[in-house]
């Protein structure tokens, strides 16, 4: 239980371990909900255009085997905050040469939209390690061979044009 | 000077700064100058040129290099005022003459500046309006006498003209008519050389009442006596409404503070009680002082007028008025904060019987017959037994009757008034209770005439009296009125204290924009001090754009 | 710590506010600019021996250390004194003001209660969902409109083109039909900010006990849904609600100075503005002296009802 | 039919960083008047699991797949009504922080009165004296005087207590105790779990009993699930989990209980942390941690499995002993290379076991009041591939 809340996006009081607060709403008791100002006020367009997507990679070149380690940023780039819908409460994926989160097996997640919010200038930044294997099965993973790698990271969206990003790596033998 | 009409109270109105287009008039006092060399011209242009070569004149005397920087101030409750302080902004900085900032101030520190600009050597243009009575005294005095330098006087840039002084000494201890309009048409010429302050419009009264209740309405053109139409034998006027009801309503823009004569400072008291309170003498709606608790009166010498009394006079309190009333009336005010309502002339009353008396002047006074005109109040007042200030008692034909603070003043016919009736006016007024609503914002005052809640306003703005002008449910009856708007230089000040300059200015100035624009046509454009008003005294009488 | 103690100790601990706050509107009164006597005698060429006398009769003459010093032994006996202007007491001046403002602020306050705590409820439960939208959507434009012009357009059209409710009040006395009849407008126009202000804060305060574990607790005790939203999450989430609806006093009072005008309401409000204008000094300090003491009280009352709201602060001290 | 059955359970939490599935496809069975320990380290999912059975998991979480059966009744097919009288008259719970339990604004006796009269069982007088009983029964000194206060006037383990009554005032067929020993002192531990198993024997309530401490499960407990990042890697009766561990996880659990007269507090003997449940290791999660991870660990996942039999038990309901490590399914080459041994309250010192096969010829000797076992395990090789990290408990 702990663990979950732990995860950067879910704060919680350290004498009330329950209490997940639900994302991006109520970060402060204000009596304007900027948030929901901008989602009812922002064209969608500029909305998009507001949110730039970054993948890095800890360097081009991996050995066989060596962890990929990769870094997602997401930044809202204008000075009020901002709310995108998503398809999916998982509000963003990555995907190694298209196969989301480096697997062929969906992960039964639930098609329902949900919304994906920034304060003003926000930065997120999330982390994932890629161990160079693709998972085949409920229960099974191969590891890849040497080869240029395409990774992307995105909004959950259907029209995210503009809300992705992708780096190519190398690994070597 | 009576009333100082600072702090308008309109919020809300954006301010105008539209199309700005040259004045079509030219300026009065150009023609009246001496400098008569364009006397011919009458375009636009050639004022402007005129104008603008004035002021480089005064700039290169001075040795300033345009543009010279100042600024142009309003106060923050007077829409109006800001507009028109920004037009004036506008069209000096067009000739590139002049880089005027704008600012406005809450009324407070405005008054601040404006008592102090010239103690401080302020680099300001102020603007601003005053109102005045039914004699010219009123209007120069305060504000071109040397010796009412602000922050004592209204002289706010510390004018100070010997010529000037002289002439308003002579006028105002004259009390030959002839002679003093002669006297106040070399003063008034006199100030359009000098241009100390520039006056811009003269003001207008405006009431506008609903037709299916009243009438008629003639307009009083004084503030203070927005309710006397409703019953002044002295002048000749009655309201007869349309229908039976006997109730009239009608709005004050603020709460009756003080209904006592001798501390007094507002016009709604003075509007509140008029009609309660009556003096010896009253000026009627034309400027022509008429007896009222005096029947006659004659002027013995320069020092002495003798009054007959009217006889079977009751005040409100049961006291029948004699010349007691009148010399302990008068004796109130010494000390008090009106003072000087009489004892800028008064030096004692010589009581012959309860019907005559004779009033003994420190000097000749000019002004007197429309100052003598104070409220008479009955004995009682000065024992302490009534206080005045909270109930009002007078010989007037209406006696107070209730008050809610804040939210109405009422009056009720005064059934003993001592009227007898004529061919103009009945015994009795028809209307029999007055009651002023308390409304403090100028919109709501529409609204409620316009639900019916009000017979008439006398408070609308410019605007909203221009707007239901073409209604047919409504009737506006304007009346111009001793009020003008003006421009303060800093004449202390170079390049200010360049005649030339000021004048050069004064030429500039917007007027006809002004009037049309920012007053929506309410008043007249205006180059001299004393209002059309006063048309015997006053130089600018007809059309004086022309 | 009974009740009654707490009471007395929190009490106490106003009196250095109620000091500092007289001091502070006194200073604040006599440091602005224009001279009351110069309002008096209306500027005409007074002699300056009248002045004098004037200023000495109203303490005017005096330092202001000294005037405070007299002022607040005169206010400590309830004595307000005469106003320059309008010759009359203060005290009563006052006083015929302040039912009005009672009145009306009571009602405005009730009705902000009565919206937003149940608007509010609603959309912190309905968490994201069209409810929460459109009290969100409501509360913004509540906040976002000015009362001066909320109070003229329901003038307009209610007042004027409808003809529904007057425009100014009726000469009836305050507790009457016709004046409770008038008084919805401005009701309407004063408690619509608070409403919307009370509606987000009473949002944010429940949603944040609802995601408390007493909240989980209490549904795993299977308790209804009813109650454990009116009889926990609610109760708790007032302590929020509390101070903010204690603290609109002050609010209010402020909020009345626009819609008094604009209703012409005989209140507290219009006095005050009237009174600056004229620079009536001695009712300007009573009028502001009369909020500090309202807002103090308030304060104090809300401290009272958390504790009873609360018990672990009644404990804690 | 069991008490409660829980089939393949999977709950999620959806977050900015992504999806955690705190609770992986969960299985497991409860016996009437059965007390069953869901054992793991903090964050491994066990709050999740005991919250799911009341449906008690709220946004941004979701069940998102398996049945819980009560009874053989689907608790997830409940109504709204059928749900609320489910909780707490059928199923109680008692949080991990009993504390922030209960409404800081009510007074303890009010709220169990409450719960009372929520399902019909007691109200009025009866309700009074009924809490008043039960915070006896429950070992309240002075039931009468705790009725009144509110929770933040009790102590820790006084608040523990009146949850516990609270949580009985219904008569429930199951209790879930989740980490109620947490944050109390030795002494005080060990009062409470012996009022727990003296009220589960007389009340016949079954207990489902969440802990990270396996010093409480070897005092009261019939049968244990040890669960590591959201999945159950071993389950069996208590006796065989604590002689024969058969997952190299529960062996590291074993080996950081703490002995008396050991200096040191608490033995890392599980290395690394636990992983980040939005991205867990591949293959076998425990993998990244475990001394003996060989290739195969990191690209299969091992089922759980019968010991005996290798078949895998989905169902979970027999009480087996399962594990789910490639060591039971035949994948492993290097094998489990650990020993157990069992000490004695004297001190003898004797190795019972070894490795997988290892059989237990000592009687349990860990239902001692004092909470403390004395068995120890530890790998022989405690080079593991994670990080050495300090974990919180």
């Amino acid at each position: 239980m702990r663990r979950i809340y732990e995860s950067r996006a879910l704060e919680r009081s350290a004498d009330e371990p329950f209490v997940p607060s639900t994302n991006g709403d109520e970060r402060s008791p204000r009596t304007i909900d900027w948030d929901a100002f901008s989602h009812a006020f922002v064209p969608s367009a500029l909305r998009n255009r507001a949110i730039s997507v970054s993948v890095t990679t800890d360097r081009d070149v991996y050995a066989l085997e060596e962890p990929v380690r990769l870094t997602v940023e997401f930044h809202n780039r204008l000075p009020f905050p901002i709310r995108l819908r998503t398809d999916s409460p998982n509000v963003w994926t990555w995907s190694v040469d298209g196969f989301a989160a480096a697997s062929c097996v969906s992960r039964g997640v639930p098609d329902r939209p949900s919304t994906f919010s920034f304060a003003r200038n926000e930065r997120k930044r999330f982390r994932r390690t890629w161990s160079q294997r693709l998972r085949i099965s409920e229960t099974e993973w191969e590891g890849v061979g040497p080869g240029h790698y395409t990774v992307s990271a995105g909004v959950s969206r259907e029209d995210a044009r503009g809300l992705t990003d992708r780096t190519t790596i190398e690994i070597r033998e | 000077m009576g009333v100082w009409k600072g702090s308008g109270e309109r919020v809300g109105r954006r301010t105008f700064l539209g199309a700005v287009g040259v004045s079509g008039a030219i300026g009065f006092a150009g023609c009246l100058s001496e400098n008569g060399s364009e006397g011919g011209e009458t375009a636009d242009q050639a004022v402007e040129n005129s104008a603008e070569a004035l002021i480089r004149n005064g700039f290169e005397a001075a040795g300033i290099d345009p543009p010279f920087e100042t600024t142009i101030y309003a106060n923050a409750e007077n829409d109006e005022r800001i507009r028109w302080a920004q037009l004036v902004q506008y069209e000096l900085n067009e000739t590139d003459l002049f880089d005027v900032g704008f600012e406005q101030l809450e009324w407070g520190t405005y008054e601040q500046l404006l008592l102090n600009m010239a103690e401080n050597e302020e680099n300001c243009l102020v603007t601003l309006d005053l109102s005045g009575g039914w004699d010219p005294h009123i209007y120069v005095n305060s504000l071109f006498h040397s010796a009412h330098r602000a922050p004592n006087g209204f002289n706010f840039n510390h004018y100070a003209d010997e010529r000037t002084d002289e002439l308003i000494d002579s006028a105002v201890a004259e009390s030959d008519r002839e002679q003093r309009v002669e006297t106040y048409g070399a003063l008034q010429e006199r100030l359009a050389q000098q241009v100390p302050i520039s006056i811009v419009r003269s003001g207008e009264e405006a009431t506008v009442y609903r037709q299916e209740r009243i009438d008629d309405w003639r307009q009083y053109p004084l503030p203070g006596s927005e309710y006397d139409p409703v019953y002044a034998p002295y002048g000749g006027e009655f309201l007869e409404t349309e229908d039976e009801t006997t109730e009239l309503v009608g709005d004050a823009v603020a709460t009756v503070s003080n209904t006592d004569p001798v501390r007094m400072n507002d016009t709604t008291s003075n509007m509140a009680t008029s009609l309660i309170y009556e003096g010896l003498l009253a000026v009627d709606f034309d400027g022509t002082p008429r007896p009222l608790l005096a029947t006659d009166w004659e002027q013995l010498d320069a020092t002495t007028y003798r009054f007959d009394l009217r006889e079977g006079v009751e005040f409100h309190n049961g006291e029948t008025f004699t010349a007691d009333h009148v010399r302990a009336s008068f004796g109130r005010y010494e000390g008090s904060p009106r003072e000087p309502d009489v004892y800028d002339w008064y030096d004692g009353v010589d009581v012959i019987d309860d019907t005559e008396l004779e009033v003994h002047l420190t000097g000749e006074y000019g002004p007197f017959e429309t100052s003598v005109g104070v409220p008479i109040v009955p004995l009682a007042a000065g024992d302490g037994e009534i206080d005045l200030a909270d109930e009002p008692v007078g010989t007037g034909p209406y006696r107070f009757d209730e008050h809610a603070e804040g939210e109405y003043w009422r009056l009720r016919r005064f059934d003993d008034h001592w009227f007898d009736g004529d061919d103009a006016v009945p015994a009795q007024p028809t209307v029999e209770t007055i009651t002023m609503r308390i409304i403090s914002r100028p919109a709501a005052r529409r609204a409620a005439l316009e639900a019916d809640e009000l017979d008439l306003s006398v408070g609308l703005s410019a605007d909203d009296v221009a707007d239901l002008d073409g209604d047919p449910e409504y009737g506006v009856e304007r009346a111009a009125t001793g009020s003008f708007d003006f421009l303060i230089y800093p004449q202390y000040l170079e390049p200010f204290d360049d005649v030339d300059v000021r004048r050069g200015i004064d030429r500039l100035l917007p007027r006809q924009t002004i009037v049309e624009e920012v007053y929506a046509g309410q008043g007249t454009v205006a180059y001299t001090p004393i209002p059309p008003l006063l048309s015997e005294f006053s130089i600018e009488g007809g059309d004086p754009g022309v | 710590m009974s009740i009654v103690r707490y009471t007395l100790r929190r009490a106490l601990t106003s009196v250095p506010v109620l000091i500092g706050a007289t001091a502070l509107t006194f200073g604040l009164v006599h440091l602005a600019p224009g001279d009351p006597i110069d309002v008096l005698v209306g500027f005409d060429h007074v002699d300056p021996a009248t002045r004098a006398s004037l200023r000495a009769e109203y303490n005017l003459d005096r330092p202001l250390w000294q005037q405070y010093l007299l002022w607040v032994r005169d206010v400590a006996t309830l004595e307000f004194g005469e106003s320059p202007i309008t010759g009359r007491d203060v005290g009563p001046t006052v006083a015929g003001r302040l039912p009005h403002t009672i009145a009306l602020g009571v009602s405005a306050w009730l009705l902000s209660l009565a919206i937003g705590i149940p608007a509010g409820i609603v959309a912190a439960v309905d968490d994201g969902g069209p409810a929460d939208e459109v009290s969100r959507i409501g509360a913004l434009v509540g906040i976002a409109t000015p009362n001066f012009w909320l109070g003229l357009v329901l003038l307009f059209v209610f007042g004027v083109q409808l003809g529904w409710v007057r425009v100014t009040p009726p000469d009836a006395p305050l507790a009457s039909l016709e004046m409770a009849w008038f008084m919805v407008l401005p009701t309407i126009t004063l408690a619509t900010a608070l409403a919307a202000v009370v509606t987000r804060l009473m949002r944010s305060s429940m949603r944040r006990e609802l995601e408390r574990e007493y909240v989980r607790g209490a549904r795993a005790r299977g308790l209804r849904e009813r109650t454990v939203l009116l009889k926990h999450a609610l109760r708790n989430s007032l302590t929020a609600v509390v101070t903010v609806a204690g603290l609109q006093i002050a609010l209010l009072l402020d909020g009345a100075v626009v819609v008094e005008q604009v209703f012409s309401w005989p209140g507290m409000g219009q006095l005050l503005v009237e009174s600056i204008s004229r620079r009536d000094f001695p009712v300007v300090q009573a009028v502001v002296l009369l909020i500090a003491v309202a807002t103090i009280v308030a304060n104090l009352l809300v401290d009272l009802a958390y504790a009873v709201i609360d018990p672990r602060i009644r404990h804690d001290r | 039919m069991a008490l409660l059955e829980v089939d393949d359970l999977t709950v999620q939490f959806y977050t900015e960083d992504g999806v955690v599935r705190a609770v992986d496809g969960f299985s497991y069975e409860i016996e009437r008047g059965e007390t069953f320990a869901i054992v793991g380290e903090s964050g491994a999912g066990k709050s999740v699991a005991s919250l799911s059975l009341l449906r008690l998991i709220e946004r941004p979480g979701e069940i998102v797949d398996g049945e819980i059966r009560f009874r053989g009744r689907d608790v997830l097919g409940f109504s709204q009504d059928e749900l609320r009288q489910f909780r707490g008259n059928d199923a109680a719970i008692a949080f991990q922080n009993p504390e922030a339990m209960l409404d800081p604004v009510y007074t303890v006796g009010e709220q169990i009165v409450e719960t009372m009269r929520a399902h019909d069982i007691a109200t009025g007088e009866a309700a009074r004296d009924r809490a008043i009983s039960l915070l006896e029964r429950v070992d309240i000194a002075d039931p009468e005087s705790a009725y009144t206060d509110y929770p933040h006037e009790l102590s820790g383990g006084m608040a523990q207590r009146a949850v516990i009554a609270t949580a009985l005032s219904c008569d429930p067929d199951l209790l879930i105790l989740d980490e109620p020993t947490t944050g109390l002192d030795v002494t005080i531990q060990a009062q409470l779990l012996e009022t727990l198993t003296d009220l589960a024997e007389t009340f016949d309530t079954a207990i489902q009993l969440v802990t990270h401490d396996l010093g409480v499960v070897a005092d009261c407990c019939d049968r244990a699930l040890v669960m590591y990042a959201g999945r159950a890697v071993e389950r069996a009766p208590v006796e065989e989990l604590f002689y024969d561990p058969s997952h190299p996880y529960t062996a590291g659990l074993l080996a950081s209980i703490p002995r008396i007269g050991d200096g040191r507090d608490r033995l890392p003997a599980v290395p690394g942390s636990p992983p980040d449940l939005v991205q867990v290791p591949t293959g076998c999660r425990f993998h990244p941690r475990c001394p003996y991870a060989e290739d195969v660990c990191a690209t299969r996942d091992p089922k759980l499995v019968e010991l005996e039999t290798g078949n895998p038990v989905p169902d979970g309901r027999r009480p087996d002993h399962a594990s789910a490590c490639h060591e039971h399914t035949g994948n492993l080459e290097g094998g489990l290379d650990y020993e157990v041994r069992i000490v004695d309250d004297r001190g003898n010192d004797s190795t019972d076991s070894s490795g997988q096969d290892g059989a237990v010829s000592d009687g349990l000797d860990g239902a001692e009041s004092d909470g403390q076992t004395d068995d120890e395990t530890a790998p022989d090789d405690p080079e593991t591939g994670g990080d050495h990290g300090e974990r919180s408990r």
